[in-house]
């Protein structure tokens, strides 16, 4: 297997993820709508229609909820089916089957069938698409036992988490920043895992961690860098998953740097930060802290159509800036 | 029994109704068998729901055991299913054993499910049984799904997909029969129409006079059979899934039947009358039906049934004190099953 | 034009069509002059998409304008609709304000939604315009729910339900005409047709020839007409709302039309031929065929429709200098109306 | 009014209140699944049919998703729906009616039009229903902006706060605890609204504070009563509303007691508990802490079938007993 490493972006990264998957494994195959000739809402599959033919990247009717309901039977009786939602927010539509179906399907027969099952959701704000396709549901869906959720932040990790997904014997639901499609990063070629479940370290820091999901990991890393102009030096713990989240990592951080920002887009109340948040001031590492833990999330709104208010709704790199100076100068 | 052929059913083909042309009367006497298996069965559950034996809540089949059989019956042993609420009847007919059923339902480790499941989740994997549904039309999408694996598979599998009158006004069941329908998958939808989607009627629940007219939405065909005729459902089943095993797509078949009991264990059954439940009881019992129809094409005597209802009595019976004797599952181990363990 | 007169419409009822028996001179030229609007309208917003005034994603109806005319000419102010992403044209047709729609576009605070709906959420609430919606088939229960409101209020309003061919696999769709139909509400289910969802033909995704095939399904009448035509589209629009507002119930009405443009901004058109296109554009622009016609019948001459065109460009570019002076919603308010301010 | 103080059951206190609703708005109505004749699946519309009319308790199609929009396009042209789910599971099934329609409609058309709608969701587990029928999913309306959640847990709340949700402009969601609706508790007759949003002191104490929701506020009062014969003295604030959460009632306590238990029977990852638990870590209560923020929840599993199996996946009294005796004498 050739690791040489190139540049690709994150939406070629997932597509080279499943071409190698449609390639390696005759149970995989692709559905959701306009994948085929469209190539996606978001060009994500792009030409593999073309590879690999419209029996294995099936484009479905505009019916969510049996799309996936379809996909889930399909995953209980040999196949490893890949679904995509056009945008996250049409998972409201098929949440009976994520939730109900394939995240308790095993558990409720005993364990007498697994639900290999990848569903991918494009998701989060910043396209102008107002309300009903801007929407950050992660959290939701990390509040279901018998999913795990993921959130990968590089092209390296999408790729790498989607072929993961792919093996593993439970749905797995993977959360693609849709500004994130365009960014550029080192990706090997051939097929790689990275582990789900595992938090990744994006940097080392003294001062104060920041635990932060997709998009949220590249703005966290921006706002460092104007920190560490001021002296302020911040470790930066990219979660990747959120459920089962990496407690370890987390806790270790934290003991470390003794004071804890999380960000991410998600409306702030419920968000994953409520979790990473609880999560460590039940852990040991609430002794080792000198400050509030603190949240920067998404506002308590929808998201709005005009440019300026979207950006004013989710955390922006000034935001973590100003969070994390006062968090480490105790201004509050 | 022995003695008994199927020598008159074969000299009056064109009388003989399709099931005692269709099938050995080995066969035929195993239908009786689980006919009345489904309804010892189902009162043995109800008395020990009454003794406290078993908690929750189920939902009985009484009524509909011919639709069960007859649907089931042309199915190979790996065709598949996915079944209901009420799906006891489904899960008997494709085979599974009624002690791991009492088990289930009584919450042991030897259950089905291994005592996570209960009553609304009854499944026997092993025999193609893909489960039952505590969502009305959860199982229409997933049997969908299962045929086309079968599709892509070519494995020549064919999805019975159950359901109720009720679930075909949800949306799932559009969605499902559409994609079922523009892909040519080898499914069969059958629809139990029992009249009442717990208390509210078809009438007044559903724009249309019979659920089998929604099959010309999606260019399927639609079939109105007896519910309670076996013989009418075998054949109507024998079509639709020789039609989906040429690949030539889906049907839906509406199987017109009734519930004898009430909709689940906390019914009052204030929407219907006594008269209309005792009609059924009285002149449309489906095993009383299927018992005259043995005896008239000479499978049968009165003996040869009071021999299968016997040999059902003591399958129940063991089967109750399996589920008894069985081991209540650790309660360490409530978090069993939530993922698949992975071999270290 | 005030010389044309309905004189010859009335001299031959049996071949006029019957836009020109129903509506008068001024009319059937408002008729135009909306089907321009809409047009330029369009045009007006991709041209500022192009050059950056506007962000995001939008929806373009350019070549369904007869439909959107025909469905909401029928109606009273009070009347209500529900529309779909793609629906700056039912918003024009129901009466809403050019300069207030781009100003929306252009993210304003004298926007239809103050700058927090944008295209896909275009609405006008003072006309009857429930907004559009984003999500596919996501108006269709509420539209049920105000012809409910309607029925409850014995208001006698009509609700129209505008959606796509590509909305008619979603199990919305299915839900809400059956209870429209069981409540016989006074809704008018419009399926704009235009071939496609997104990518996807209806042949493709859909399992009947005819959307309007499915309204049997329902027990309501299905309607097929030329979308493209403003008489035949207000003809059916017509005899469907008085049949709703007479307590009959819900119709379908299939629409056949086409967009000439892309799904949306983001489009390469890869699943339709330019052929395809082309026909449409040149053998079957709704706006042509109307020209043709009020030519024909007398309404308007060459004069008369350059005169409409004329005041429809200014009433363009007055309107989008509106948008353009119009203030940005102050970032400081992001979270007005998320809830409803309650009195102090 | 009368205020006479009568014993009700949680249910009938609902019906009472849905019955003084349909009096006194003729813009109110029911609907839902076997509300009717059947009197409602945990018969709490009982005989409200008979004195109503079938045209204002209407029994629906078993179509969720479809009736939860008609709820929510009644709601945006004059009335007033009282939309019952026949278990909160179903809402599986409306979410995109309920997230992306209901809470957002008012935001997207730019305060035009408001929906007050009122939803209501038996919910919980305890009654051997299984997965399906079985969870609490209030944290994922919690999660929402745009809608007002609540959680009743007396009887005297039931009436009160559906009460105050009837009068609410904007969607309201109440969650009912399936194993209250035979609680009995002292209920006034009349009407009387109790307010979306205040949290209520159950009980006062000095040693630690339980923030409590639904059915585990009956089940801390137990707990407290056992700690107090330990002399360990626990002061219970009944969140009641969800969203918006009362955070002053919260910071107060725990700024009193300096301790914080957060109790609820919803899955622990993300369920309420971990935003209550960050609020406080976050606030000003922060450095009145005495231990870490521990959290009671729900095992991280569907609910299983056997009784005994389902009693140990969610709280129960030793639990709380235990966790406060570790949060008191810093066992941990
Ligand atoms: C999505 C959903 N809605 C409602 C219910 C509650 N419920 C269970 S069975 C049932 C009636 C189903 O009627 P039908 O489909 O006709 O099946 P039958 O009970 O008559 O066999 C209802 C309303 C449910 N389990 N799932
Ligand atoms: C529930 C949902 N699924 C998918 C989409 C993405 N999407 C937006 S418009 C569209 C096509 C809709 O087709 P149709 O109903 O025929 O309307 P048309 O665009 O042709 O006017 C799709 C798939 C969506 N907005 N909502
Ligand atoms: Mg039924
Ligand atoms: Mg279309």
């Amino acid at each position: 297997m050739n690791s040489a490493v190139r540049e690709l972006t994150y939406s070629q990264a997932i597509q080279e993820a499943m071409a190698i998957a449609l390639e390696s494994d005759p149970r995989v195959f692709l559905m959701g709508e306009d994948i085929g000739v469209y190539g996606g809402a978001f060009q994500v599959t792009g030409d593999l229609v073309e590879r690999f033919g419209s029996d294995r990247v099936i484009d479905m009717p505009i019916s969510e909820l049996g799309g996936a309901g379809l996909a889930v039977g399909a995953a209980m009786t040999g196949m490893r089916p890949i679904f995509e939602f056009q945008f996250s927010d049409f998972a409201t539509l098929a949440m009976e089957q994520i939730v109900n179906q394939a995240a308790k399907m095993r558990f409720m027969l005993g364990g007498e069938v697994s639900v290999p099952l990848v569903m991918r959701f494009p998701a989060g704000s910043g396209t102008g698409a107002a309300a009903q396709h801007s929407q950050s549901l992660e959290a939701w869906l990390a509040h279901v036992p018998g999913l795990k959720v993921i959130q990968p932040a590089t092209p390296h990790d999408a790729k790498g988490l989607l072929l993961a997904a792919v093996q593993d014997p439970d749905p797995v639901m993977i959360f693609e920043h849709k500004l994130l499609y365009k960014v550029k990063g080192p990706v090997p070629e051939g097929h790689y895992t990275v582990p789900i479940g595992k938090a990744e370290i994006r940097r080392m820091g003294r001062d104060a961690t920041i635990v932060a999901t997709s998009i949220m990991v590249q703005k966290s890393l921006k706002a460092a860098e104007i920190l560490q102009t001021e002296g302020i030096d911040v470790e930066i713990v990219d979660l990747r998953t959120i459920r089962p989240i990496d407690r370890e990592t987390v806790i270790n951080s934290v003991k470390k740097t003794t004071r804890l920002l999380c960000v991410y887009e998600a409306v702030k109340t419920l968000g994953i930060g409520a979790e990473i948040s609880a999560m460590v001031a039940e852990s040991e590492a609430f002794d080792y802290l000198d400050a509030p833990i603190m949240r920067l999330g998404g506002a308590d709104s929808p998201i709005p159509y005009n440019p300026e208010l979207e950006k004013s709704v989710v955390p922006q790199v000034p935001d973590i800036v100003a969070g994390i100076r006062n968090l480490v100068q105790g201004r509050r | 029994m022995k003695n008994e052929s199927k020598s008159k059913a074969k000299s009056e083909p064109a009388n003989v109704p399709f099931a005692f042309r269709a099938y050995s009367p080995e066969q035929l006497r195993d239908v009786l068998r689980k006919m009345y298996l489904i309804r010892r069965f189902e009162e043995g559950a109800e008395d020990s729901y009454t003794r406290g034996l078993i908690h929750g809540t189920m939902h009985l089949s009484i009524g509909q055991e011919a639709s069960a059989l007859g649907i089931c019956m042309p199915l190979k042993s790996d065709d598949q299913i996915t079944s209901t609420h009420r799906g006891h009847g489904h899960c008997i007919a494709k085979g599974a054993q009624v002690d791991r059923m009492f088990a289930e339902f009584f919450g042991k480790t030897t259950g089905y499910c291994k005592g996570r499941g209960g009553s609304m989740h009854i499944a026997d994997v092993s025999q193609g049984n893909l489960g039952a549904n505590g969502i009305v039309a959860g199982g229409i999408p997933i049997a969908v799904g299962a045929a086309l694996s079968a599709k892509m598979q070519k494995n020549g599998k064919v999805v019975i997909c159950f359901f109720g009158d009720g679930a075909n006004n949800e949306g799932a069941f559009h969605e499902s029969l559409n994609m079922a329908s523009i892909w040519k998958l080898p499914v069969v939808f059958v629809c139990e129409n029992n009249g009442y989607g717990m208390s509210t009627s078809t009438a007044r629940s559903t724009a249309v006079a019979n659920i089998a007219d929604r099959a010309a939405g999606y260019s399927m065909p639609g079939v109105i059979v007896d519910g309670n005729n076996f013989s009418a459902v075998a054949e109507a089943s024998s079509a639709a899934i020789e039609r989906a095993r040429r690949g030539e797509g889906p049907t839906l078949i509406e199987s017109k039947t009734y519930r004898h009991r009430g909709h689940s264990k906390s019914d009052r059954n204030r929407y219907r009358t006594k008269e209309e439940i005792d009609e059924w009881k009285e002149l449309r019992d489906p095993i009383a039906l299927f018992e005259s129809e043995l005896r008239q094409f000479g499978i049968l005597n009165d003996a040869g049934i009071e021999e299968v209802r016997a040999s059902v009595e003591k399958e129940i019976a063991d089967a109750i004190q399996f589920a008894k004797d069985s081991p209540m599952p650790n309660t360490g181990a409530a978090l069993d099953y939530v993922y698949t363990e992975l071999p270290q």
